[in-house]
């Protein structure tokens, strides 16, 4: 088992027991930095994937600015463990079998095709190289890239006024 | 251009009409459009103005479809018959006034112009346009000026009706994209040929249609309803008219587009058509309501024109061409004397009643005329009519004539004991208030009864109006 | 790495967003589990585009492939951040207003 | 292109204009002005004049479907601001900002009618969404809004989580994100990707446009926002992401209808019948609309299911006559106090012009002839019926209707035949006067619907 | 060359100008002028008929048939609206338009209390009754005779209701007007069969056609029981013969002229008519001749005890009707035709004579109440008596006659019909006699103001009595049988061309001069018998109680009226009511709403998904793409 593989597993491991942990865990902010974790983890296999770029913003976006913002909210609402009341049971269960149906089904449709197995992933190549990524970006990816900041002035504006307090 | 017309001037007429704020002008207003329309039809008849009876202009290229008239027999039949019911209609009514005058007499000339499109249309997509335009005045005019369960019943009556309508546009779309040239045209519809399967169950989307609003039982229960609670004048045209939209529609529709399924089914169709005779027949006995017992009565009556339309044989086709006029007329002139008797009297109930004879001489004399037209006397219109269909319907299968015959005999039954009830025996302190009819009312009244002897003497040029559409109909089922 | 590992990961990931969405009831964690499920598609997508990348090297080894999908990822976290802003000013605003952020609050809507 | 730039560039116009202006009534004049710009810039679209004449390395596609649409959207639009535009700036303090987030939904409708790569259908989408969390919140005070808002978003965005894996496992399948690429066939191995794709992006899509059993945020979410802006979302937005709907279906898997188009009968089915059904018991007239708005989204769909000219021009025709039947009702709905039936006991004696605009658009919903309804639903159900297959449901989709009528007829009811004294609103000239421009729209397309239907074929 | 048969539609014509002008006038028409044009118009279609009667006597006269216009001419079926003139029409002609006059002119004067309008709207029924007995007997095909048919049924109906006031009045009118109409459904059928089997309904066609045909032959069978069905409801034969004594509610002169002398005779006319398809289908005849023997029996077993004066004579008029019936079914259509010609003249008589008595005594009809009216109604009593003397069958009386004809027939076909036949010959010579005894011999039992009053009627009624009584006398002359003189049945010989075919088919039964002797001899003594007992026995103790015992079954008419009532109204209304309230309001109308309800219910429950709560919502989601998975991806891949 070579140091890849390893090194995949104990991701797998830590991003599947962090999102777990980051559902199950009472506190709002343990769920948060659960989450962070789970963040890192799925940082380390782009790297794995030689995605470097993705990898960074993953962990400036989400894990850097994202989150920080929920941790700011949960702060500011000062909430703690306590303040949840429990959730109806039932509901609570048929979501869990839900999800996990759902799953169910997902594997069930995908490992119906053993030729899958054999399909290798290329950890190498500089497709996720920010030289590449970059020039595709300003070039064939320009119009959404200059779109989506239609996207942003309308959060903007919208997280003014809603957030704006006073009326 | 007459086929045109017919509809533009009530069209135009009824739009005009909602502006005509003052009752009297409103009322004479419509009834000089009315008498319009009436002039038109009967001078084309008279010129006997072939070229005049069709028209076809561009409407909706992309969907194949134009606008479409043609007169056949049957059509020019029954253009006439609602050109002539209208005046009768606004004269006999001409002393009962309504809230809003304006409005429901512009809705009831749109609702002539609608009546008169189905019986007009020769493309599949404007016959479905007339049949629906021809529903909503009548739903606005019995909902806002009917009775007190009105809303309910109207509803009824309009999502029954809606709903066949919408089945036969099913049917009709799926006709469309069999046709060979993409065309809504009578012509191209009735050249497509179908497989014997794909023709059933067309065949029962387009009946569903039709059956409800003619109405065969079982589809019939909003009709008594609705008769009883819409305003007279509306019931009217209702009964006399689009009843026969039903039957109009099997005529040029049905028959010729299915005619392998109408074959494969007529037992089922003249089956219900006979139990429904005999069923209403037996509910007519039953009633208090006059307006109810003639609702019920002209079920029955309906249902023998059902079972003679698909008889496939001549005698019981023209049978039912010329039932269609006459059926309207009487029918017409029976609600003429049941308005007659509530405006003076106020009640329909025939319990309450009676005596009428010594008070009201001349509308009793009439009654018994339009009731024994009713039953079907010798040298009445509807003689000639019955005698042909239950000929027909004999020869189809003598046991359905045998059963059929029996509403004969209870027709008379419930007709003699209206006339008796109402009529004769000593008057009560109601009906001893009551007056006879004025002019007004006894000439529209002798114009129907002039139509009765008239035809049921002399049918000879109806009979020669309707060959064609006959020929037609028995040509497909060869 | 067979291609199925990652798929399984991703699609487990996401399955664990969808519960976290159905059982708790806390907006701003339910939220959180809906972050998850976008970063399950990210890692998807990013191992969707190494396979195609496989597969183009497979036919010409100096093909570039796969890019798209990268970008694509960018894109999403651009959106997620965006939407987050928005989300949580509307949770803020719904927690002035009745001081909680338990969805099960929310039901002066119903029937 | 140029409706694009247009809205969004017009947006930022009016965000400052709110700095300087202070008055709060010229932001409608603002706005109109502005949408009259995209209505001129779209009409040079179609003329194919534009300011950038690029599709982006075919990241948009200029289809003359698409363009026309867009006009439809934009006519509707300038009506709306006609209509409800001082109902608008009633809302809250920020009329400016509403309308420029209005002007940003527009500028994602462009994109979404015109995309050719799912990213920017992607992002088209997010951009529609996410003024309208805000639009539905903005009302703060309203307890009612802030609960719609968050659930509007919390449901929102877990769709958006749907749908990105729908199109990450769409890329699995073809390795791209063009949609010229998905209609190839994928190899062997990856035609469950494509499948898995196809179902999860449908079901994101059908949240959108609030199709069952993906509708549920619908009812509520129309029923806690302002009035004015639910007559935004129920109209222009669910029109356009009904053409985006349908752009995907023709140009991405058009190919490959019928493994997909079950689901599609499936969902129209639950559509239908939810949202007829469920219509019929309302007391109150704005969250009938609500789920009527359900019960039309799912003859939109026919329009889905069935991928071809006559189910193009149907959504066109379908989007033209709901919007403006729509939009009129609401604009009479804002005006009044009592959205129960009741409330509307006796207007035609009040208001009798206002009644009559109102049933000639409740008429037109009902799909009764002479309306441009009636036309609307012929096109997509003669759409169902030339795909020769699934009778059935074209047959059930006629019986809603006529069950359509029983809720739509109920008002007409409740406006004319019923005793009541019709509440007070106050109804300007100018207003009358648009509302009969409305009627009229609505009755000319009903009699003859060339004159929208032509226009695809014009130029 | 023109001669007077083309002419031959002014005959209807005339009553129907004279029902026109008394039915529109009549509110500006007097009286008189009104009587005057109602008898007018009567004696004017008489003349004309007297014309064309003439003509028909001519040596080698053949029926001509006279085409007015195209009526119905559909399906190959052409039926012109057509009269044919013929002896057997002409002869009815006679018969209709002459007793129809002389009992216009009597009504003149009996109706004269009447108000105006009502006086002439009485005359233009009468009128109206005439013109559609007239087209009855003159139309050249079944249709027209159908038109006839139901007309004179109208007319009954209208003129039995003629006092519409009173509701048993209305009540009999329309009994009767529904038994027609029962009667009338199976002559239509009847009409199809022959539609069906010969394509046509002109008489000619028809009955050549039939010649053809070998005797017996189903189809014929078929048709004739048919036809007799419309005969027994127009008659008044079993099963359908109750709405005749009721009918008597109606004037009395209607009674003469509707419910003696002319409508109940068209059941005769239609057979004698088609004579020759009854010859060829012997079941049916005997059909007839049964059942016409039965109602001849139980009608004269019910007139025994009957106490209204119209009621025994209508119960009479069923009975004598059943012997015509007899007549037909033993193939003496000669006979029966003669007995319908005397009978009109005898029984028009005796109604007249009955209404002349119960005017004079102030609308008492009860007989038990009347008596030794002899001296006090001088005319009446006698042509009343001459009239009694007819019926009984007293040589030379022209009943005597035509009775005897038939009889005589009956006992060449069977000697059983004849048995039972001359047992109610005997009733109705002993119920007759009683009838007159109680009413003119005797002493008076009314109250002493009716006696005060009572008096002589007018002549416009007397001078009908008189002329009926001398033709009730003589009219059987025209048929004496060969018996007593060598073919001086002159009615035989008149009416042979229209009989001819039937009497080459039919196998005549020869019966000896000697045995006819025997049977003439036997008859006439039993009834002599009879009436002397009847006359002693009630001219001195005359029954005033009310009849018990078998008595009073036959008082109450052996309960057929009540027996119908049971079983046929009652279910009837029952049924109704039953469909009404059950299968009508819960059965199919429930359907219906139940779909709409169940629409409302459905709605109240789906609501309920709506439940508020974002977690049940997105799980619902989360369902439907599990679903939707399964399907696309287990079901359609």
């Amino acid at each position: 088992m070579s140091i890849t593989e390893i090194l995949f597993w104990f991701l797998c491991a830590l991003a599947l027991g962090g999102a777990l942990m980051m559902v199950t865990s009472k506190n709002p902010v343990y769920s948060v930095l659960w989450l962070v974790v789970v963040f890192f983890a799925i940082s380390g296999h782009y790297i794995l994937l030689n995605a470097q770029f993705l990898a960074v913003v993953n962990i400036i976006v989400y894990a850097g600015a994202i989150m920080v913002l929920f941790l700011f909210v949960i702060m500011l609402m000062n909430m703690n463990a306590d303040n949840e009341p429990q959730k109806n049971k039932w509901l609570k269960i048929a979501g869990a079998v839900a999800g996990g149906s759902l799953m169910l089904v997902f594997v069930a449709a995908l490992r119906q095709t053993e030729t899958l197995q054999a399909q290798q992933v290329n950890m190498g190549g500089e497709a996720g190289l920010i030289k590449v990524l970059g020039k595709t970006l300003f070039t064939d990816y320009v119009l959404p890239f200059e779109i989506s900041s239609v996207l942003f002035l309308s959060a903007m504006v919208g997280a003014v006024v809603i957030g704006k307090k006073g009326d | 251009m007459t086929a045109l017309l017919l509809i533009l001037v009530p069209l135009i007429g009824g739009l005009v009409t909602f502006f005509v704020k003052q009752e009297s002008q409103a009322k004479l207003w419509s009834f000089v459009v009315s008498l319009v329309t009436l002039a038109a039809m009967s001078v084309n008849l008279l010129m006997h103005d072939e070229a005049g009876r069709s028209f076809t202009a561009e409407w909706l290229p992309m969907l194949g479809s134009s606008f479409a008239l043609q007169m056949d027999g049957a059509s020019t039949l029954l253009c006439f018959l609602t050109s002539l019911c209208y005046p009768i209609i606004f004269s006999s009514t001409w002393k009962s006034s309504y809230a809003s005058p304006n409005s429901f007499y512009g809705l009831m000339l749109l609702a002539q112009a609608g009546i008169t499109g189905v019986f007009l249309a020769a493309d599949g997509l404007l016959f479905y346009f007339f049949w629906e335009l021809a529903l909503i005045p009548v739903y606005f005019l019995c909902s806002k000026w009917g009775g007190e369960k009105r809303i309910a019943v109207t509803f009824k009556f309009f999502i029954y009706t809606f709903i066949g309508s919408l089945l036969m546009l099913v049917g009709l779309l799926y006709m469309y994209y069999q046709t060979a040239d993409a065309s809504f045209s009578m012509q191209s519809l009735y050249a497509v040929k179908l497989t014997g399967e794909q023709q059933s169950w067309l065949f029962w989307l387009f009946f569903v249609a039709f059956a409800v609003k003619m109405p065969v039982f079982p589809f019939h229960t909003w009709q008594p309803d609705t008769y009883e609670q819409s305003p007279t004048a509306v019931t009217m045209v209702l009964s006399a008219l689009m009843v026969k939209m039903g039957l109009f529609a099997v005529i040029r529709w049905l028959l010729p587009l299915f005619p392998d399924a109408a074959v494969q089914y007529d037992n089922i169709v003249i089956g219900l058509s006979v139990i429904g005779m005999i069923y209403a027949s037996i509910l007519a006995m039953q009633q208090d309501d006059i307006k109810r017992l003639i609702a019920y009565s002209s079920i029955a009556h309906i249902g023998l024109m059902s079972a003679a339309l698909f008889v496939n044989n001549e005698s019981g086709l023209q049978g039912a061409m010329i039932q269609l006029f006459s059926h309207g007329v009487n029918v017409l002139g029976m609600w003429i004397v049941i308005e007659l008797i509530e405006r003076r009297f106020g009640t329909r109930k025939m319990s309450e009643l009676g005596g009428l004879a010594q008070k009201a001489p001349g509308l009793t004399i009439l009654l018994v005329i339009v009731a024994l037209a009713n039953v079907a006397l010798p040298l009445t219109n509807a003689f000639i009519g019955e005698f042909l269909m239950f000929n027909g319907l004999f020869k189809f299968n003598i046991w359905y004539a045998a059963v059929g015959g029996l509403s004969v005999i209870l027709s008379a039954i419930y007709s003699l004991r209206m006339i008796q009830k109402v009529f004769y025996g000593n008057e009560n302190i109601l009906t001893a208030t009551g007056a006879d009819i004025n002019w007004v009312e006894k000439a529209s009244l002798a114009v129907i009864v002039v139509a009765i002897f008239v035809m049921g003497v002399y049918p000879k040029p109806v009979f020669e109006l309707t060959t064609d559409t006959v020929t037609l109909i028995l040509g497909v089922f060869k | 790495m067979p291609i199925n590992y990652y798929i399984i990961l991703a699609v487990a990931l996401f399955s664990i967003g969808v519960a976290g969405v159905l059982t708790r009831r806390n907006a701003i964690i339910i939220f959180m589990c809906i972050e998850l499920m976008l970063n399950a598609v990210n890692l998807l997508l990013v191992a969707f585009s190494k396979m195609h990348y496989a597969n183009a090297v497979a036919i010409n080894p100096s093909a570039i492939a796969g890019t798209e999908a990268q970008l694509f990822v960018f894109f999403i976290m651009v959106v997620a951040a965006a939407e987050v802003s928005v989300g949580l000013a509307i949770i803020v605003m719904m927690y002035r207003n009745i001081h909680s952020v338990d969805v099960n609050f929310l039901n002066r809507l119903k029937h | 292109m140029n409706l694009i730039l247009i809205s969004a560039i017009w947006g930022i116009v009016m965000m400052f204009s709110g700095l300087f202006l202070k008055s709060k009534s010229s932001a409608k004049t603002v706005a109109l002005i502005g949408s009259i710009a995209l209505l001129i810039g779209n009409f040079f679209d179609l003329s194919g004049k534009m300011i950038i004449n690029s599709n982006f390395n075919g990241m948009l596609q200029y289809e003359r479907f698409g363009l026309l649409f867009l006009t439809v959207l934009v006519l509707a639009l300038i009506m709306y601001i006609l209509l409800s535009g001082k109902d608008v700036e009633a809302v809250g303090n920020h009329p400016f900002e509403y309308f420029a987030l209005i002007f940003f939904v527009m500028s994602g409708a462009g994109l979404v009618a015109l995309f050719n790569n799912l990213l920017i259908l992607f992002i088209g989408i997010e951009i529609i969404s996410i003024p309208l969390y805000i639009l539905t919140g903005s009302d703060k005070r309203n307890l009612k809004g802030n609960e719609a808002a968050l659930k509007y978003f919390l449901m929102g965005s877990f769709s958006t989580g749907i749908m990105l894996m729908g199109i990450a496992f769409l890329y699995g399948a073809t390795g791209s994100f063009q949609l010229e690429q998905l209609m190839l066939q994928p190899q062997e191995d990856y035609k469950i990707f494509m499948l898995i794709g196809i179902v999860m992006i449908m079901v994101a899509l059908a949240f959108k446009v609030s199709a069952a059993p993906f509708h549920f945020w619908t009812p509520d979410v129309y029923d806690g926002a302002p009035t004015v802006f639910t007559s935004f979302m129920a109209t222009i937005v669910k029109a356009a992401v009904f053409i985006g709907f349908v752009n995907l279906f023709a140009n991405a898997f058009g190919n490959k209808t019928g493994n997909w188009q079950m689901t599609v009968a499936i969902i129209t089915t639950l559509t239908l019948f939810i949202g007829n059904i469920t219509a019929v018991y309302q007391q109150s007239v704005k969250r009938m609309l609500a789920y009527s708005s359900i019960a039309q989204a799912g003859f939109m769909m026919f329009a889905v299911f069935a991928i071809n000219d006559m189910a193009k021009q149907g959504l066109l025709l379908y989007a033209a006559a709901y919007c403006f039947a729509t939009i009129g009702i609401f604009a009479v709905l804002v005006k009044m106090k009592d959205y129960t039936f009741d409330g509307f006991n006796g207007l035609a004696k009040k208001q009798p012009l206002v009644a009559l605009v109102l049933t000639v658009c409740l008429l037109s919903l009902a799909g009764i002839p002479l309306t441009a309804g009636f036309f609307a639903k012929y096109f997509v159900l003669a759409a169902a019926v030339k795909t020769g297959t699934y009778l059935w449901l074209v047959i059930f989709a006629v019986v809603m209707a006529a069950v359509s009528v029983y809720y739509y007829f109920r008002v007409i009811q409740a406006m004319y035949f019923k005793e009541g004294e019709g509440q007070e609103m106050l109804i300007t000239v100018p207003f009358k006067a648009l509302l009969v421009t409305v009627a009229a729209v609505v009755i000319l397309l009903g009699v003859y619907p060339s004159l929208l239907l032509n226009w695809l074929t014009l130029f | 060359m023109k001669s007077i048969i083309d002419l031959v539609y002014l005959v209807p014509l005339f009553p129907l100008i004279g029902f026109l002008i008394n039915g529109l006038g009549r509110k500006n028409l007097s009286k008189s002028l009104s009587g005057i044009i109602g008898s007018g118009v009567i004696l004017a279609s008489f003349v004309v008929s007297l014309l064309i009667f003439n003509e028909t006597r001519a040596e080698g006269f053949i029926a001509t048939t006279v085409n007015l216009f195209e009526f119905i001419n559909v399906a190959g079926l052409n039926i012109p609206f057509a009269f044919q003139v013929d002896q057997l029409s002409a002869l009815f002609l006679l018969i209709i338009t002459g007793v129809g006059f002389l009992i216009h002119v009597y009504s003149t004067s009996y109706m004269h209390e009447e108000e105006p309008h009502h006086y002439a709207r009485y005359f233009s029924f009468l009128n109206l009754f005439v013109f559609s007995m007239l087209l009855l007997v003159l139309g050249a095909n079944y249709l027209i005779m159908f038109i006839g048919w139901e007309g004179v049924g109208l007319c009954s109906y209208l003129l039995i209701g003629y006092w519409f006031k009173n509701t048993e009045y209305g009540n009999a009118a329309r009994k009767a007007f529904v038994m027609n109409r029962i009667g009338d459904l199976g002559f239509l059928l009847g009409l199809f069969f022959i539609i069906q089997q010969f394509g046509s309904l002109t008489y000619t066609e028809v009955f050549s056609q039939a010649e053809g045909m070998f005797k017996g032959d189903a189809i014929i069978v078929v048709i004739t029981l048919l036809l007799f069905v419309g005969a027994t409801g127009k008659s008044a034969q079993i099963p359908l013969y109750t709405w005749l004594p009721d009918a008597m509610a109606g004037p009395t002169p209607v009674s003469a002229l509707i419910h003696a002398a002319t409508m109940v005779t068209a059941g005769i006319y239609m057979i004698a008519r088609s004579n020759i398809l009854y010859t060829l289908a012997p079941v049916s005849q005997t059909v007839v001749a049964v059942v016409g023997l039965a109602t001849a029996i139980l009608a004269a077993t019910i007139a025994l005890k009957q106490n209204d004066i119209k009621k025994v004579l209508a119960y009479s008029t069923v009975s004598q009707l059943g012997y015509m019936f007899l007549g037909l079914g033993v193939g003496a259509y000669t006979g029966a035709v003669f007995h319908v010609m005397t009978h009109a003249f005898f029984k028009a008589l005796l109604f007249l004579g009955a209404g002349s008595v119960i005017h004079a005594m102030h609308h008492e009809q009860d007989i038990r109440k009347m008596g030794g009216l002899a001296k006090k109604l001088p005319t009446t009593h006698w042509t009343f008596l001459a009239g009694c003397i007819a019926i009984a069958g007293i040589p030379p009386f022209s009943g005597f006659f035509s009775k005897d004809e038939i009889l005589v027939h009956a006992f060449a076909a069977n000697p059983v019909y004849y048995v039972i036949g001359l047992a109610g010959a005997l009733m109705t010579a002993f119920y007759m006699f009683r009838l007159y005894a109680m009413t003119f011999r005797g002493t008076f039992r009314g109250t002493h103001e009716q006696e005060h009053h009572l008096h002589e009627s007018p002549w416009q009624m007397t001078m009908p009595l008189i002329v009926l009584a001398v033709l009730a006398i003589v009219a059987g002359f025209v048929g004496i049988p060969e018996l007593f003189a060598a073919d001086a049945h002159k009615l035989e010989h008149y009416l042979a061309p229209v009989f001819k075919a039937s009497t080459e088919i039919a196998e005549t039964h020869h019966v000896e001069h000697s045995t006819e002797y025997i049977l003439l001899a036997v008859s006439i003594t039993l009834i002599v018998l009879s009436i002397l007992y009847a006359l002693n026995r009630f001219s001195k103790k005359p029954e005033t109680g009310e009849a018990e015992g078998f008595g009073k079954v036959l008082a109450n008419k052996w309960y057929v009226d009540e027996l119908y009532n049971s079983i046929v109204t009652k279910p009837l209304n029952g049924l109704g009511a039953f469909t009404n309230r059950f299968i009508e309001k819960s059965g199919i109308d429930g359907i219906v709403n139940g779909v709409g309800k169940s629409v409302q219910w459905g709605g109240r429950q789906l609501r309920l998904m709506q439940s508020g709560q974002v977690g049940s919502y997105v799980l619902w989601m989360v369902l439907g793409i599990l679903i939707l998975f399964v399907i696309t991806i287990t079901i359609l891949k």
